[in-house]
């Protein structure tokens, strides 16, 4: 499949605004400048960006705990974004949400989830509305090693196949459940192998490389708009940062040796030498582009810094339409 | 009213859904053995033929799954009718139900709608033991974000999925299994009965039995007692649990000044409390003695015929609370 | 596999123990006499048999809402099994559980249950329990395909690969879970394909013949014996009565052929041509087994009929220990 | 008590599982990061080290797995103690916990007896939003078969977690995410708090303030203040929820004549009702104003700290709360 340079360079920013954007949440949360807990993406974002460069606000995405990559990569803005981390009233959920949450409709976002597992469900659902109205899209549900063992997936996974609905389930193994390395929570290598019991087809990617995420998903994506029904894509990942935080609560369940193993693969790292090698982006463009990227989510912290809190007259508004 | 239309509570559940597909083309129904087999207990009879397997579902035995499907197709434009065929099963689907359903309207900041009917049913008599028989509607009515309604007439069957099907908000039709065979008046054309309104289903003013679902019945059977012995008892049928008509109830309490509140959910924990506590809240200087609750006592619900008889709540013990509760005023 | 006299004929004496028992509930059921729902175990009697044959009372098995077949094959007495059917006091279960609850455990058998796909995550328990312990037993977890769909056998089937418990997870894949076909409830063909996405082996059986059974079940016992784990058994069958009771609700999602064409591989006959082919049971000898079990089976239904109702003073009994 | 011995809330948690584990060969523990991580928050730290991975055991992230391990284990003949996270997860284990757990004993004619310990968390505060912050322990007293304690000190949670381990039934201990840092005394050796047993933590002649877990602190607080203007509130705190210790609550009420029930979570249909509604049957006559009731609004948790702040009831509603029925009465 030949990549056209366009689509490699809107793969690129996309990942490199998860990246900027991440880092610096990162640093906010480090700083105590965020409530709550933040599930950072750094070191996933080839896996977000190579399927999202597929899809438009018709198609529907459901996230996870992990969830602000998801929701950059399909177009999220950093202001609305760093006003909802911040729990202020120009968040994208007014404040409501938070980073566990954080969604949007217009951009067919169907929310991060604090419950592991909650989104393959919900996202058949997506599915079947798209299929229901003959529309030419397709809804695409993230999850994690772990959440692969709920039981919330395999039901998902089998209405899928059964309906033959227009889906994607990207796993996104990296590797850990929290601090649970995947050997001691399921018996399997490969969650991939999973598809068969299904009736859908398993594919192993390598989730560090964009390139291959993308080609993956255009397969799988095709398959599902031509009425064959749903795929699971297993994208072999690792995530660079604890499994809350930057840092996390510093438990020894990793080694540092197997850490910088796995960021030798830096997803954006290697991208940028392929793109270099392609002449699609010089390095020096590449640096502007973080630059860019970079001045841009400090815009996006100073608006939500500026902004309102919620009047608490609004508690109670939203429960109802 | 002699040629008035009647339907059963059952075959108000099929007229309702047929005449909400007719209405709302994008509403659908899914379920386990809602399409080929027509819902376990002929529920939606007819409605496959009718209106084709795209609009009535089977599902796989997945039920968490079957409430995904209804959220995520409602967030994304469909009015679905869920069907969990038994409340029971509730436990398999918690957090679809609880933090999926109830909440994603809230946590989006207003920006998703979730057009959901999910109907179930709820209540034992038929012998079918501790795990088909539960009244389990305290757990959905504490959860901010649904709505909860509990039909005791053929009638009110038919209105309620009618005003749930068109709400903008994830509504639970609560069906009671011992009722399904029940006749009454139902109207052939489309009508609705609203949301969040109770209705007095019998006016009195010695005492007011606060209830729903199937003990409806039972209080009117009692009520019919209790007036051979000279007390008029009014009884309110909430039809709605949430949102609660708390000013019918307060207005009924208001001129009778004592209550019964009875319901089939066991009673450590049940509405009734709620109700209860709300009532004192509202009319405290009113009330001429406690409000009384009768519900199940503190045990699954057993098998046995004549355990079971004596585990639900029925028009005797009704009886036997209200003589009580005269008596102690 | 050679399998001696004594084995074959008590796997041939536990089939025509359910068949005549379950034959007799269910004229009892169609004349009115039991309460609530009776599903019965018609058809599917050469899986209870070929695997309790392996079974001591220190084996443990989890069963569903078809369960009077487990039960017996585990040894259950005919009169405790119609008294609680009928509500008795002299129940297993003093009448509190009924059909869909029975139980007994002093013979390992941790109920049936009403609700579907509830066993697997139990007999996960129990077969943790046993290695706990470090005995030598096992734990049988029985479901049906419709049941495969549940997420609870997803996360058990994970758990037991997990930990390498000693355990079976028996599909009796009857194709059909209450009035849906198999092909509308699932889009795999082999619930045992499943098995590969857990990390456990997966064995289709004909689950109408009792030594196929038989022999699978060994295989699976020795290996989960061996500290291996768990395996996945689908046995292919069919219920020769209606979901529920023994014509059910008349509703016309199977045809008269298609279970013809079944019955013409009826477990207990084709076991019977067999033993006499053998030279192990004459058919003489069969006919005379047929009716010392309904002997027995009519006596337990003499006991349960005359045994007293259950005391309402004892409602609020046995909620807590 | 210069030198007394002290431990955080989280602390006593870990301390009392060593204990048990100590105590009882047969017991276990289970659940999500326990073993290698040591709990999220640290609860089961050092016990892997201690007593191996036989006796604590990381689970895959299968709620509905881990609650039927727990049942299976404890059918069998050991003594589980099973962690879920938090009390938000039950969603996805509820049959396993109200079908399986809570009525295998009954439903086997009282044949199995189901010792198992479930360690769980409510309550929000730290800005964890809608799915990480609820209080739903009036789901899990509605079931019975079920036991279940709220600790608020570090004390109640060690004796109390000692206690359900001993008890044949299954015990929900429900923590509350807020106290973990909280210190508190803690004796070293092993000890119990009977459960079903209330403590009243202050006395006072005014009012009482009837509640349990983190709100104990509150109420505290509150009482404090009361006390500046000439207030004398009664504390009580219940500890146990499933059995409630109702002779204790109706005692304080006969005292005081007046009673503010406190809870985090939602009040509709929390367990506040139920207790009102027992408060008022039980002394009615000694009732000077209807039994006020403090908790969350009608509404999912909020993220935002400033909704959060407003949403969570606290001391100063507390207040609000009992002047305005003092006031009333
Ligand atoms: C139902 C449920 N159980 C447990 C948790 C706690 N929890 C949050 S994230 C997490 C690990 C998820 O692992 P995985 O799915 O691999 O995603 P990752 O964090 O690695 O991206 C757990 C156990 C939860 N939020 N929801
Ligand atoms: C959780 C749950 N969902 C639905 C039901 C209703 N129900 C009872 S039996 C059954 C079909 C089960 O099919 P299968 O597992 O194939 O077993 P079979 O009846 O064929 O033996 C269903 C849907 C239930 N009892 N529990
Ligand atoms: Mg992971
Ligand atoms: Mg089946």
């Amino acid at each position: 499949m030949e990549l056209n340079h366009e689509t490699l360079l809107d793969i690129h920013r996309r990942m490199v605004r998860i990246r900027t954007f991440e880092t610096e949440a990162g640093k906010l949360a480090e700083a105590g400048k965020i409530p709550g807990a933040l599930h950072l993406y750094v070191g996933q974002e080839a896996i977000a960006s190579g399927i999202m460069a597929h899809l438009s606000n018709e198609d529907w995405i459901t996230s996870t705990h992990r969830g602000h990559g998801h929701l950059i990569a399909k177009g999220g803005e950093f202001g609305k974004m760093f006003a909802e981390l911040f729990g202020r009233a120009t968040g994208y959920c007014k404040g409501k949400g938070g980073s566990m949450h954080i969604s949007n409709m217009e951009l067919g976002m169907l929310g991060a989830n604090g419950i592991v597992g909650a989104g393959p469900p919900i996202a058949v659902g997506a599915a079947f509305s798209i299929k229901y109205r003959n529309n030419k899209n397709v809804a695409v549900t993230f999850f994690g090693d772990g959440a692969s063992n709920e039981g919330s997936f395999h039901e998902a996974a089998n209405m899928a196949a059964l309906y033959k609905l227009p889906m994607l389930f990207v796993c996104e193994n990296n590797g850990y459940g929290e601090y649970t390395p995947q050997a001691n929570h399921q018996a399997i290598v490969d969650v991939a192998d999973r598809a068969a019991g299904y009736g859908m087809p398993g594919v192993v990617v390598d989730g560090m490389d964009a390139v291959a995420v993308y080609e993956a998903a255009d397969a799988a994506i095709e398959r599902a708009k031509a009425g064959d029904g749903p795929s699971l894509l297993e994208c072999k990942t690792y995530r660079f940062f604890d499994h809350v935080g930057v840092r996390g609560m510093g438990l020894s369940y990793r080694t540092d040796e197997e850490l910088a193993e796995w960021q030798k693969r830096d997803p954006i790292h290697m991208f940028e030498s392929r793109l270099a090698e392609l002449d699609v982006l010089s390095k020096d463009d590449a640096v502007k582009i973080h630059e860019d990227v970079l001045a841009e989510v400090q815009a996006g912290i100073e608006f939500a810094e500026s902004s309102p809190m919620p009047d608490p007259a609004t508690l109670l508004e939203d429960v109802y339409a | 009213m002699a040629d008035e239309r009647e339907l059963t509570y059952i075959g108000a559940v099929a007229e309702a859904s047929r005449t909400v597909l007719l209405e709302q083309e994008n509403a659908f129904i899914a379920g386990e053995d809602v399409a080929g087999a027509g819902g376990v207990f002929g529920s939606y009879r007819g409605i496959l033929d009718e209106f084709g397997d795209q609009r009535i579902v089977d599902t796989p035995i997945s039920e968490e799954g079957i409430i995904g499907l209804g959220v995520g197709a409602a967030a994304t434009g469909l009015r679905p009718i869920v069907d969990i065929m038994f409340m029971d099963f509730m436990g398999e689907c918690m957090d679809e139900i609880a933090n999926q359903m109830a909440k994603m309207r809230y946590m989006f900041g207003g920006s998703a709608s979730l057009p959901i009917t999910v109907i179930t049913m709820s209540g034992g008599g038929i012998n079918m033991a501790a795990q088909h028989s539960q009244s389990l509607e305290a757990w959905i009515c504490h959860l901010p974000g649904l709505k909860v309604v509990a039909p005791s007439t053929a009638y009110d069957v038919k209105g309620l999925i009618i005003s749930a099907s068109r709400d903008d908000n994830p509504v639970f039709v609560v069906l009671n299994k011992l009722s399904l065979r029940n006749r009454g008046h139902v109207p052939e054309e489309s009508y609705t009965v609203p949301l969040g309104e109770a209705n007095v289903v019998r006016e009195g003013s010695d005492v007011s039995i606060v209830t729903y679902s199937r003990m409806v019945g039972e209080s009117m059977t009692a009520a019919d007692t209790l007036s051979e012995n000279g007390i008029e008892a009014e009884v309110l049928d909430l039809r709605s649990l949430q949102p609660m008509d708390t000013e019918a109830i307060v207005e009924s309490v208001k001129k009778t000044q004592r209550v019964v509140v009875v319901h089939e959910a066991v009673r450590f924990g049940g509405l009734g409390g709620e109700i209860a506590a709300q009532i004192q809240e509202d009319a405290f200087d009113y009330l001429d003695a406690p409000v009384a609750r009768v519900g199940a006592p503190f045990s699954p619900v057993p098998f046995s015929p004549v355990l079971e008889q004596a585990y639900i709540p029925n028009a005797g013990r009704i009886v036997t609370e209200v003589n009580e509760l005269l008596n102690a005023a």
